[in-house]
């Protein structure tokens, strides 16, 4: 087997491979380094940092679907301050590309936690979550609207000293219009796609079985629509994309690449299989190879590129 | 904490719905009581945390209640086969050698985590009551088992067909236990009756999980003193001290 | 065990339970019926009818996906016409009301379509679809627009001598506004939900694994979405909902006339298992009663309504 | 057309990466050589055709490729176990007994269900000649069993590591075959290259498939003659007559 070339260079990330944990499934890395050594991964994308703490919603959080769950979190996390106390020196450590995942209940507060983290060396890039479907306010309201997803994409930039990748939601009737809107805002790059809104009952009952009501819908259930969504922005938009959506194996990986993205976030996977991201990143350069690519660039937008 | 394919020993009906199933663990030498494993089941995209009942050697022992699909896949599967086990996770039951009796109070499938809690606190010597609770005397488990590691067992039913009628709180009393250092193990409302008694000893909490390591913040308990602040049962639980998180 | 009453009355049909095998799953029923009586069944929505006869889309028409599968068949049908004239003749043999699915390339054919069906008495409703996202023209277009869903509606409305049931896209930002809009325009009954726009890759060629490149994709992956829609629009219209997406069991029956929906449509389900509509036909009465109904309309928007 | 659980007698492998599988069918009595059955696996949504290779009183053989994840998840299936089988699907080879030869052809995989049909001509004690083609002589199966029948075998081997170097139509060619009556089962490049020489005879046809019995227009292939007719391979297919449908 030749040496297959996993390196990409996107803005910000100098990613070894393509394979980075997802916001919101990873928290800091702690409990996972517990498990491997997190220098292994590509990069990793931490919980959304928040200017305030959030406590987030009551349980349950969570319930399982056919091949997927939902969650209604809520953004849980220490906020920004605690979060550059403790976690990113802590993240130092490891030799991979830090992505700080930034939410806030509105504009001025991505803005604020952006400013809080310019000066963290740590962090490579910033990812706006404004997709979050977890929330009251802001959250997916921005990411719907295809001009405040454009503004609150403005603003970040402006403040922003390391490059902005802009998470979108799969919860609209046109996600091309929203990527452009938001390329031609100044977004470095697209991370997609978030949690799809999704409700279960309890058969006892006969309420919502989560307490938040409504919930987010990830894991291999949403594949196919993830897929059909990169495909459709990489095609319309001149910035690179990260995949994420029901990703478990290398196979999956390879076939976001075709579909344009140029590297992935893990998700759910994570839970059902702790130690997901480093088998896909050992099953990665015999996947590639036995496709006939030596490189992941190789593949990458294969699907509408002609040889 | 490790991710092993583990096989199973056996995998019986204990009492009607309840299943006893004994595997090989990988992790043994790590597991203290009231820790819990996470089950891997095919066609299930989220782990089952199910409590460890007794840890022998290189294996362990789980009770488990046919509840919902999961569970009943888990119980159709038979000797020989693997299964994926991510364990131990959580923190179990401080072991206090400085008590000289301990009072466990165990509900229905609450129950099995104070099995190997017993084990350890006979083996220091210590006086252990054990009062557990289920609906009636078919459901009743483990009475001898507990009785031969020395224990002292006491039945709550609630239709009184074995046992003292009633909830563990009325076994308590009638059999006037007057122990107040208790670890307890069961659904929320014995735990909330329990704890408007006691206020020395721990409780173990479910909630349900996603990740079943700290990552998610799926399983979160509130504080009981910092409005603001919560515990992941999954992490710094499944056990508290009593009084710590509430009870909701 | 007492004796449980799944019968319910909607706009057009007289169902002797909620179950209605999805139009596209069914073909018109003669495979099925050399499996079981097709009597037993509460209704029949039968493939989408178009004016002229579709001979769809090039194969392969169709994918799996994890708990799901993905078609682009492209509404294939032997026009209204052929329908008529051989499939109504024969369904008529069966005691289950027939829900005519309508389709069409602009609101004319819709209505051509209808003014066709209108004297047919096996024909009980009208089931626009008007989210179906395998044809260029027309289709997925008309039902992610509010005011083209309640235009075509109208139109539709006019000309139908029988109760008009719309059945919508969850392709959609917002499910609500559409939902008013329809049953503002007249529909009698709203039909939730039809595919997801997703997609597969080709491991080997790198391109899209369908033929159409995009196809909708059902199965149990898009129940929590199905449900939260269902859910959502239950409260905000007055008019009865026929839930659809992911129904393999009675279970899953349940939650979705907790979440609001008067009766449901089995699609995909009939390829897993070809008896699952009888199946589920014979455990509705088991499940209901364990969960302490009496009848279906005891469970119907549980999950909003107080006792 | 039934769906029902099987059970499997035996399931081994049978030359690299494919497997032969016997098990019970409660609808053998039905059965045409040519048909298939669509079996349902755990944890897939869609049902896998599998071409029925021989059918034996109340049991059946079929004989499969791992080519993905479904395949592999039947190599793994054991005797004993049971599957739910859904059969038998779609028509078959007509068997044309005022033929006094028929020339088999199959490549790969597509082998197994001339092994029926070439038992019911045999047994009508016709001239059966079958002409095997594979990629190498590792990959070679059923030699033997045609041969038992009394029928007789010619293998193509791509690499030429057995019988004539090439293709099957290279085969036929290199043994002089000239029986102009042929049913062939194969890869599509096969049958588009056999169309180019025969028109007296059957093809059997591959195409995903849903719901495998009519209903879903998954599998449709079009008619030669007239544009805008449609066949479904599941149903009226998967065997047609030379020359009906497009292959496309
Ligand atoms: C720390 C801990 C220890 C446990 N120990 C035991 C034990 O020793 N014996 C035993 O019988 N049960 C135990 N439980 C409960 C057990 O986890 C659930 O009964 C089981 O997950 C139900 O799965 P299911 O697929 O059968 O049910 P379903 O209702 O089909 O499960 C659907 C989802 O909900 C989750 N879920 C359902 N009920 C519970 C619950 N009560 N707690 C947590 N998650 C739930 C499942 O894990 C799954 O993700 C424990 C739970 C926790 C959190
Ligand atoms: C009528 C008929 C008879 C067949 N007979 C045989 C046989 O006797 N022996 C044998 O080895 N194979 C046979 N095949 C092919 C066999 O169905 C596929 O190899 C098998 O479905 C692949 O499943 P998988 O999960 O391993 O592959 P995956 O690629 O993971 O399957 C994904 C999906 O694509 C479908 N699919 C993939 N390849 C094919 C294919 N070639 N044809 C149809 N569907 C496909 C699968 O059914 C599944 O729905 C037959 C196909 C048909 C249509
Ligand atoms: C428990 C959980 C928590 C999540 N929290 C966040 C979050 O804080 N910020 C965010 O941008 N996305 C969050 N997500 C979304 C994931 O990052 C990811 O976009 C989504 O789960 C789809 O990927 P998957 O199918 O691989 O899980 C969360 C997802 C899950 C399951
Ligand atoms: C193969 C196939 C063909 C379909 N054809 C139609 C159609 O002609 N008209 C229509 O309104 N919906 C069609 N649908 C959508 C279904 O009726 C249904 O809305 C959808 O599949 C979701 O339900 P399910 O998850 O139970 O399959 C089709 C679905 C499938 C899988
Ligand atoms: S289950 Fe993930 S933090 Fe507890
Ligand atoms: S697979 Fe459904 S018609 Fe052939």
């Amino acid at each position: 087997m030749k040496q297959v070339d996993l390196h990409i260079d996107l803005p910000g990330l100098k990613l070894k491979n393509p394979i980075i944990p997802a916001s919101g499934c990873f928290g800091f890395g702690r409990e996972y380094a517990q498990l491997y050594d997190l220098s292994i991964l590509g990069g990793i994308a931490i919980k959304s940092a928040t200017i305030a703490p959030r406590f987030g919603n009551e349980c349950p959080r969570v319930a399982e679907t056919p091949s997927g769950m939902l969650n209604a979190i809520g953004l849980q996390n220490p906020g920004v301050d605690k979060i550059i106390e403790k976690e990113l020196p802590w993240l130092a450590q490891f030799d991979t590309e830090i992505i700080a995942n930034v939410a806030g209940s509105n504009e001025e507060d991505y803005v604020k936690v952006i400013e809080k983290l310019n000066n963290q060396p740590t962090v490579k890039a910033f990812e706006l979550n404004i997709s979050c479907p977890n929330v009251k306010h802001g959250g997916i309201g921005l990411g719907t609207d295809k001009e405040l997803a454009a503004h609150v994409t403005k603003l970040c930039k402006q403040a922003a000293k390391k490059p902005v990748w802009v998470k979108l939601t799969p919860n609209v009737t046109n996600i091309v219009e929203i990527a452009k809107a938001v390329e031609e805002a100044g977004a470095d790059g697209l991370v997609m796609i978030n949690t799809m809104l999704g409700m279960r009952f309890d058969l006892k009952s006969g309420k919502p079985l989560l307490a938040n009501i409504t919930g987010g819908l990830s894991g291999p259930a949403i594949k196919p629509v993830a897929l059909r969504m990169v495909y459709q922005c990489a095609q319309a938009v001149n910035i690179p994309i990260i995949g994420v959506g029901g990703i478990t194996d290398a196979e999956d990986v390879l076939e976001f690449l075709y579909a344009g993205a140029s590297a992935v976030e893990v998700g759910m996977a994570n839970f059902t299989d702790p130690y997901c991201c480093v088998k896909i990143i050992e099953a990665l350069p015999k996947v590639l190879s036995q496709y006939g690519y030596q490189s992941i660039k190789e593949a990458i937008g294969r699907s509408f590129k002609n040889e | 904490m490790q991710c092993k394919y583990e096989t199973i020993i056996s995998n019986e009906l204990l009492v009607p719905q309840t299943y006893r199933m004994v595997l090989t663990c990988h992790t043994c030498a790590e597991m203290v009581p009231g820790q819990f494993i996470n089950i891997k089941l095919k066609e299930f995209s989220l782990r089952r945390p199910i409590s460890i009942c007794s840890i022998d050697g290189d294996r362990i022992t789980i009770i488990y209640k046919v509840v919902g699909q999961g569970t009943k896949a888990l119980s159709e599967m038979k000797a020989g086969e693997c299964i994926d086990v991510f364990a131990p996770l959580g923190h179990g039951y401080p072991i206090e050698s400085q008590r000289d009796r301990v009072l466990l109070i165990g509900g229905g499938v609450g129950i099995p985590p104070l099995y190997e809690l017993a084990k350890q606190y006979r083996k220091l010597g210590k006086h252990v009551d054990v009062v557990c609770g289920f609906p009636n005397a078919e459901a009743c488990f483990y009475e001898a088992e507990f009785t031969e590691l020395g224990a002292h067992v006491y039945i709550a039913t609630m239709d009184g067909s074995k046992g003292c009628k009633g909830t563990v709180l009325d076994a308590v009393r009638h059999y006037q236990l007057t122990t107040t250092f208790i670890c307890a193990c069961g659904p929320l409302p014995m735990l909330k009756a329990l704890e408007a008694v006691y206020n020395d000893g721990y409780f173990s909490l479910e909630s349900r999980m996603a990740c079943g390591m700290g990552a998610c913040m799926a399983c979160v308990a509130k504080d009981q003193k910092q409005a603001d602040m919560y515990h992941r049962i999954c992490k710094e639980g499944p056990v508290f001290p009593i009084g710590k998180v509430v009870l909701a």
